[in-house]
């Protein structure tokens, strides 16, 4: 079955644990929770003005902790923060992972912690029982990428494009070819995300890896003020691209299709 | 580690516990090339005698070191000024930019991306792109360019694109996030070109090599070695290039900050913009906004390099405010003809108000880095004194 | 009279049939004695060990000479640029300032007086009084401080009183009246500072020596002497001082004017502040306004030595338009990364205009003065160009 | 009897020569016509504006030596032209001399020919009949002062201050000691001229020289708009004031008096 992960600002509203159930709802199979941070190296306009107005509204990673916390019986889905080195340093990484488990969550995605970076981080998931997932981006060498794979946990993320978070046009022709090196070096499932904006991205990516992360896109609907329900329906759109990767031709084809992209 | 090692090439891009190169997986490969292309390019005597030939009949290098005479009779000081308002483009960003256009040249790139905060380093790294036949992309914050039209109009008429950055406090951390966003997405085409001794390894050093030319020319120009080398510190290149010189000495090295972005002094530990150092943040880890009056000096954290030298004891660092700067400026102008950048009027500021006292006693000799001229703060300065 | 002669002390302060000293019975005896006073400097030592010690020390000499390596290339020539650009105070206009304020300073004098146009003379007299403890009275057109707002700013912040000058075209012909005026008025303990190689004698005789380290530099720095010497020219200075270098070669030597302000080109004969010399002026014989986009150019006369080595067929003196001007000043930038003031880019652009047509044939080395940088240009230029 | 030599901007309305009469008719001795430059340097604000009005009204040299050819055998007194170089040597002394004579101009200044640069046009002016007057300032050197009293014809031009023309609150403290030393040196008459502003300046000038040159206190009068019948009483009121200095005491003691205003 291939995957779809769904991205939410944590505090983007004041009831923005009712997008977490619609996600839910319409079919997720995790869900990622940014914790903003004022300083989102790594995002585009869309996921910024998300963590910005978040901030604005005065969320911090304990009050987003303490909502989860509060829907965390409703919720069966996992759960993976996704956040900077800052907010994660702050008072340690053992604090910082320990909490996030405390709140339900299992995993936790930091941009800006690069494998070489991320031997601390590592062992004070992995004693809070946190999966630490590591990106790997269409410019990493052979080597370096068999390492990434090897110390990521939960699954492997593979960033599809040179390039910030942020909707596109066209799913990028580096995509496939990063998941299937990646793939072959690992078991772990091959999360594609970065630019996946419409259902039929979705379908290609979900094709080329095990699935896909959106969050962009999403965003974007929530900051144009659409309900949760109108998210379920988003989702649910996404889920069935998702799936229909799964009732498809070979790997092999999907990746020739895809890399079609590029020319 | 000792202090001189701290100078050395650091290992794992670490100055003690700052540095390192907390970047997104899409750029390792390209910081990593980087520093191979740096390391190999520093062992190479062509190299160097390029950079030397650029630095001598192009940037104007070496840059005199002026007696203050009368700010030393009045403060019974002996001030010497090392001039980098001298510099082509105006500061001691020449200094760096020159050496990493050269650097990118041999990489093969064909574009220079940077941030800049006053503008000074966005001047000189579309002066280095003209120079080289590159492109260049210059991100700066909305609010910086309306404080430094000046500065915005000479980039484009060099030839280079300025984008303005919306997001944020609209000054040089946001313009430094949407520059990084920017390499992302050009990474194998394009060099970053980063204006301060901040960033992810290998900039810190990297940046800090190629400012070593102010405090090597100021060590050998001066006639007394002097007991007290200060420098206004942004990001901390132009305190870092000073110190250089003078860090196997007994000279005391202090850096002065604004007070309204003094990472040092009111700033904690923390990682943003690639590495780990003293940074300004809330108490939940958000980055603050810094407030000074010189745009240069307006951003809330600080090279890794200084960070170290403060934990060491080696470096002092200390805060003026935008009120002090700006009379230094001034008192600076009347006194010695030279009218300064505001951010190196911070540096003036520290010494007019510690001369005399047990911080700088009379009869010291000083050596300070003026790293900018103030052409562009007239705007600035004619709306604060007006 | 031979050219080299021309080069000499002037006799009864002559170039030719031009120059003299016609002014008011009440200026003559300070004339005289300036007169004096510079012979005696001149020929003392020590006078030039102060001098030389200034220039290096203060103000950034030598000054770099850059190959103009890409527009060499577009061009087919060799093309190297003097580079005043990278003098304190951003013009050669500081080489004539620290000769004169040392001079004031020998004559016991406490003031200086100084006219302006673009600016740059009086920013570098108000520089070198602040540096010598001066006070300092500027005049300046109005018309001229609106364009150049910068440098009017610059000149108060360095403690300088900044007269607008109201009469006539309100630039720096009318200007230099009122300078004389004022100088009329405080002749005994004021040394008007002259900003160019015009005036009465010794004025033309005297700016030119203490420009002619521009030339002198230059020739000492160029690795193959150049077959055409290019300068622009507003009462002539920086030409002056660039030609003296090579006056004694068989250089071609040429002078730029601003089509607007083209005394040698469009001018007669006649007598304005002080000096006989080439004019533009009307049947009447009444002075007329020059017209340039540089207010650095903008100026119906010039030096007498230049009509003298026109006379004499030595030297050549030939016109750009503002249009060419502003077009060369971003060619310039873009191709060399040097953003050069209006005035001096009306050289660069002959160099444009001439390079392979028979004026200035492919092949030829061509040394150009860049008199100044162009940050106070670029109000004038956004303004032009938007 | 002591001179008044007063001064009017040539061709500063349509009908000037009427000031002219004016002045002859309130007791001038002799009248100095400026002809109006474009730069006149050693002018102060008055004669600057009046220069630039006349210019502005399109006056030309040609132009007003032929209004003054039109009322010569109306005019008994000497006329003295007053300009400067530029205007003189346009087209060679020698021919700008010989208009003058024409003209009825029997005498000539012009401020910014110093007796350096004298030779040509002191020449030109003799072979024309023109009498070249020289000026000197209170800082002209003792044997400088004896080779102008030498070289000037018609009088001396005794520059009273250190500056421009323009009105002054007091007689410059200069003026006396000037005249003396040129007195001493000479037997033309030396008239004071520059800053006599009010008719108890002329008395006391009348009485350290030989008569004085009033011209800016007049000239502002012109601009203001006074008439010529107007112009007629200040020239009277300054024709009295000469005319005291005769009724008075001797040098000696008129000297001592106007010197007094230096402390
Ligand atoms: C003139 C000048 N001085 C100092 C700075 C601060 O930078 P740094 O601390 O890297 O020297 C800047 C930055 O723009 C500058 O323009
Ligand atoms: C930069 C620059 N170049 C040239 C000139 C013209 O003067 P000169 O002909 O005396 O060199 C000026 C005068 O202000 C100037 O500022």
């Amino acid at each position: 079955m291939k995957r779809l992960y769904p991205y939410l600002t944590g505090g983007i509203t004041e009831d923005w644990t009712d997008y977490l159930l619609a996600y839910q709802e319409a079919g997720a199979d995790a869900i990622e929770i940014g914790l903003p941070f004022s300083d989102p190296m790594l995002d585009g306009t869309t996921i910024q003005q998300a963590s910005d107005r978040a901030l604005r509204r005065g969320t911090t990673v304990d009050a987003i902790l303490a909502d989860l916390a509060a829907v965390r019986d409703r919720i069966s889905v996992p759960l993976f923060a996704m956040t900077y080195a800052n907010l994660v340093f702050r008072d340690g990484p053992e604090v910082f992972c320990r909490r996030l488990a405390e709140a339900g969550v299992s995993g936790l995605i930091v941009p800006d912690v690069p494998v070489d970076e991320a031997d601390g981080l590592s062992a004070a998931a992995e004693a809070a029982g946190v999966d630490l997932v590591l990106l790997a981006a269409p410019v990493t060498p052979p080597e370096r990428l068999a390492e990434i794979a090897a110390r990521s946990r939960g699954f492997v993320y593979a960033v599809s494009v040179l390039g910030t978070t942020g909707e596109r046009d066209e799913l990028a022709g580096t995509a496939a070819p990063l998941a299937a090196r990646i793939k072959a070096v690992t078991d772990l499932p091959v999360l594609i995300g970065f630019g996946i904006s419409r259902p039929e991205h979705a379908t290609a990516a979900a094709r080329a890896g095990d699935g896909v992360v959106v969050a962009s896109a999403l965003m974007r609907r929530v900051l144009d003020g659409a309900t949760p329900g109108e998210l379920l329906d988003d989702v649910a759109a996404l889920r069935a691209a998702v799936d229909q990767a799964d009732q498809e031709v070979p790997a092999d084809h999907a990746h020739a299709e895809v890399s079609g992209d590029r020319g | 580690m000792t202090v001189l090692e701290s100078m050395a090439p650091p290992t794992g891009g670490r100055f003690g516990d700052f540095g390192g190169r907390y970047v997104p997986e899409s750029l390792v490969p390209a910081c990593a090339a980087l520093e191979t292309a740096f390391r190999e390019a520093w062992a190479d005597a062509t190299f160097h005698e390029r950079l030397a030939e650029l630095r001598s009949v192009y940037a104007g290098r070496p840059t005199a070191l002026t007696p203050a005479t009368t700010l030393s009779a009045d403060l019974g000081i002996t001030l010497m000024l090392k001039r980098e308002d001298l510099a082509h483009t105006g500061s001691h960003k020449i200094n760096n930019v020159l050496g990493q256009a050269l650097l990118a040249q041999r990489m093969g790139k064909t574009r220079l991306i940077a941030e800049t905060g006053a503008g000074q380093h966005g001047v000189a790294t579309a002066t280095a792109a003209a120079l080289f036949g590159m492109r260049a992309t210059i991100y700066m914050g909305e609010r910086d360019m309306a404080r430094q039209r000046l500065n915005v109009f000479r980039m484009e008429l060099l030839g280079a694109e300025v984008i303005p950055v919306t997001a944020g406090s609209r000054t040089l951390k946001d313009a430094t996030n949407e520059a990084m966003r920017g390499w992302v997405a050009a990474v194998e085409e394009a060099h970053f070109c980063l204006g301060s001794a901040a960033g992810p390894h290998p900039y810190p050093w990297l940046v800090r090599q190629f400012q070593r030319v102010i405090g090597e020319e100021a060590r050998a120009q001066a006639a007394v070695q002097p007991d007290v080398v200060v420098a206004c510190v942004g990001g901390g290149s132009n305190a870092a290039g000073t110190f250089a010189g003078f860090v196997d000495t007994r000279a005391r090295l202090v850096g002065v900050e604004a007070a309204g972005g003094a990472a040092m002094t009111h700033g904690r530990p923390g990682i943003v913009h690639g590495y780990r150092s003293m940074l300004l943040q809330d108490e939940q880890g958000q980055i603050l906004e810094a407030e000074s009056i010189s745009a240069g000096l307006d951003y809330p954290g600080i090279g890794p390099e200084h960070a170290h030298l403060g934990a060491l004891g080696r470096a002092e660092y200390v805060t003026v405010t935008d009120d002090e700067a700006v009379a230094a400026l001034g008192r600076l102008a009347r006194a010695e003809g030279i009218i300064c950048a505001l951010e190196s009027a911070h540096a003036v500021a520290w010494v007019l108000r510690a001369a005399g006292t047990p911080e700088l006693p009379a009869g010291s000799t000083v050596l300070l880095t003026l790293s900018g001229r103030g052409d562009k703060d007239m705007a600035t300065l004619a709306g604060v004194t007006e």
